[in-house]
């Protein structure tokens, strides 16, 4: 698959997860294109950490304000009914449960869903940013990822860098699969376009249960 | 997804034995119509959470008069005195908190807090037995953190996005009880379009409110 | 003395007190009146705990605004440059350290600074209110009431109520004496009009250090 | 009492080695007038307390560029490669805090709270040194109050009081700072006569304010 393909591949799906009227928070990079597949009827509400609700599209070219960005720093737009708040709201919002969904990208996930994606120890540190709020207190946390890093396992049986939380992640969302995280460890539930489980199973560390119901 | 609908409607989501977080302090700034309506459904045993119990002619202090409540988590019960005789009678039970711990705990419930460390209470009747945490040399109490099933808000004005704004001094402890409670329905003087509250001045994001009520100011 | 001198000797003593552009909270009853002998060169700030900065007088008869009230519920104004905000941040001023003053009634005070005011046990349970909150947070704890109930001690060895807190009373003001708390104990700095050495003894249990000083 | 001061005197209340908090989001809502002065001031072994270190040639991140620095207590460092750089080499020291954490523990120095208990962090490096409390057998991290000698603030408006109102994203930490240091600086883009901000809608109450600043946008 292109690249422009993967993420659409990914973004469409993990749009299928979200409820109507859900608060839902997209991580940065690739989880950011699931709102393109999200359509007004669904009324999903756009979180953004750096102080707001009602999140919308990137600002049009000449119609950027310097005050309405989003958590990465780029002008966006904020929809009729948001609103504006501080940090220690944002993340009242976040800590408190108060956030259905919240979408983000991982370097290596693990069988216990556990995640780890904030830092390569003296190779990559960028921080953890809001994410290590968003994973602990977000009803749901779905990591949406390309499977395999140039086919270097990403789903591992236990992360070998930092964590950013430990049990969090409630599924994983790739161009090759969907898998859900449960208490008997990772089920796969759905295949990617054009996928076998052998496929999957090739690029993926983690033991795999494969679900009755396999789609 | 906000919903206005009418007061015996947001009355009757209040069932008996319900915890419910109720804003104002001595009544202004509290959802006095939504009261009116429970008085009328006479739900019974409601574990109360209030800055008061404000005076025995208005809101809470009604309920109190009416033999609803089980258990008050208040900070002051001098405004209304069937409280206190109620208390004293051993019909009614009063947590007394101060207020500024009250404010936290309500904040630490919605927050996903752990807990609040505090110096208010230490060395007095308050302390009792809670955990006390020396952090660094100083003494702190903690204190739990404060759900609710329900809670009852008022405010000025809300938009049909649910955003609450709160005149003057009525704003006090609706904000942090948006946030502590299973469902959040708020009694409003005058509901407008979206758009007609600044999103710099929401006070309360629509996201912490399910329904709204039009009550009489 | 009639009542209505002694509210306003203690009350304009108090007003000494208070330095130019100090933040200044007043409890209810007594030290209320304690705004009426400051004047607007002194920017005083006062706040009211339930929720605003700028807390003006009473409002005029006809004149009341039904959400502009005082921490006792009664009708007031906000003065220019005044702000509301709600209880959480109110209690993060008054805990934070951010009052310069507060004012407080008592019903006793002892040698260590320890203060009761807010039960009798069995008798009358108002509750605390923001009193332990403001005691503990403000920069300097000022009691404002009548040095005696009827001839009965109010300044003890040592308080027999329930305290509000212990060892946060810096300074007491009563009609016949101001007395400062310091860690050798209470230092009687100055009498009230008409009033001498002894007859404040007569009504204070608590040893009292004589200053040097003494007005 | 506020006063209002120029950008050369604000930047000079700044000393060598102070703690300083700066608001501001990747330099949205930061006081970037005012650090441009520090900047040509050049005061050294800053502390410094922000979200982040913003991009090279903006904000804060023109403080980490000019080795200003010695410590940074920040959430993400990723938009200024100069910071990791200088992490790396052992020149700069930073704390990685998440950034909940970091909101609650400036607004826990604010508050005279104790601590903050957030699950946040758990099992995983940040937990490192740590007290952990169990609470109703669930796990906290105790993470500590900051406050800071002085906080550099950026506000889209000011009264002569002090009051500030923030514009869309910008209001980020710029409350919570305000609550937290000794000294308190606000560049602000507008400054307005007492009564041209609504009490109801001021979002940082002047009695936190000691100076505001007329900024350039």
């Amino acid at each position: 698959m292109e690249k422009a393909q993967i993420i659409e591949t990914i973004a469409k799906r993990v749009a299928k997860e979200l409820n109507k009227g859900d608060v839902v928070n997209l991580g940065i990079g690739l989880p950011t294109f699931v709102a393109n597949y999200v359509d007004a009827e669904m009324q999903i509400i756009f979180q953004s950490e750096n102080g707001f609700v009602g999140l919308g599209p990137a600002a049009e070219k000449g119609e950027e304000n310097a005050d309405i960005v989003n958590a990465g720093g780029l002008p966006v737009t904020i929809l009729p009914g948001g609103a504006f708040f501080d940090s220690s709201l944002s993340f009242s919002i976040i800590r408190g449960g108060h956030v259905d969904k919240t979408v983000l990208g991982a370097l290596q996930v693990d069988e216990q869903g556990n995640l780890a994606n904030w830092m390569i120890p003296g190779k990559m540190v960028p921080g953890m940013g809001g994410a290590m709020d968003l994973v602990v207190g977000a009803k749901k946390v779905i990591v949406a990822m390309e499977h395999s890093a140039k086919g270097k396992p990403k789903i591992l049986k236990k992360c070998t860098l930092p964590l950013t939380a430990a049990s969090e992640v409630d599924m994983i969302i790739t161009e090759m699969a969907v898998i859900e995280v449960t208490a008997d460890g990772l089920v796969l539930t759905e295949l990617g376009p054009e996928t076998t489980v052998e496929d999957v199973i090739a690029v993926t560390e983690a033991e795999l249960i494969i679900s009755d119901a396999l789609k | 997804m906000v919903e206005i609908i009418g007061l015996q409607e947001a009355a009757e989501m209040v069932s008996d034995g319900a915890s419910v977080m109720i804003g104002g302090f001595i009544g202004v700034g509290g959802p006095n119509s939504i009261i009116e309506a429970l008085i009328e459904n006479n739900v019974k045993d409601l574990t109360i959470i209030s800055n008061d119990t404000v005076t025995p002619d208005l809101g809470i202090g009604k309920l109190v008069v009416n033999k609803q409540i089980k258990k008050a988590i208040v900070t002051h019960i001098g405004t209304n005195p069937e409280t206190g005789r109620q208390m004293n009678a051993g019909e009614l039970e009063i947590e007394l908190v101060p207020q500024g711990t009250l404010a936290e705990r309500i904040r630490a419930g919605g927050a996903g807090l752990g807990g609040v460390l505090t110096k208010a209470g230490l060395k007095t009747p308050v302390e009792e037995g809670k955990r006390k945490l020396d952090i660094n040399g100083q003494d702190y109490l903690l204190e739990m953190p404060l759900k609710a099933d329900i809670a009852l808000l008022k405010a000025s004005k809300a938009d049909k996005a649910g955003n609450l704004y709160y005149n003057g001094a009525t704003r006090n402890f609706n904000p942090v009880m948006a946030t502590a409670a299973e469902l959040v329905i708020a009694e409003v003087d005058e509901i407008v379009e979206i758009g007609e509250i600044n999103p710099n001045d929401v006070m309360t994001p629509g996201i912490f409110v399910n329904f709204i009520v039009k009550g009489g100011r």
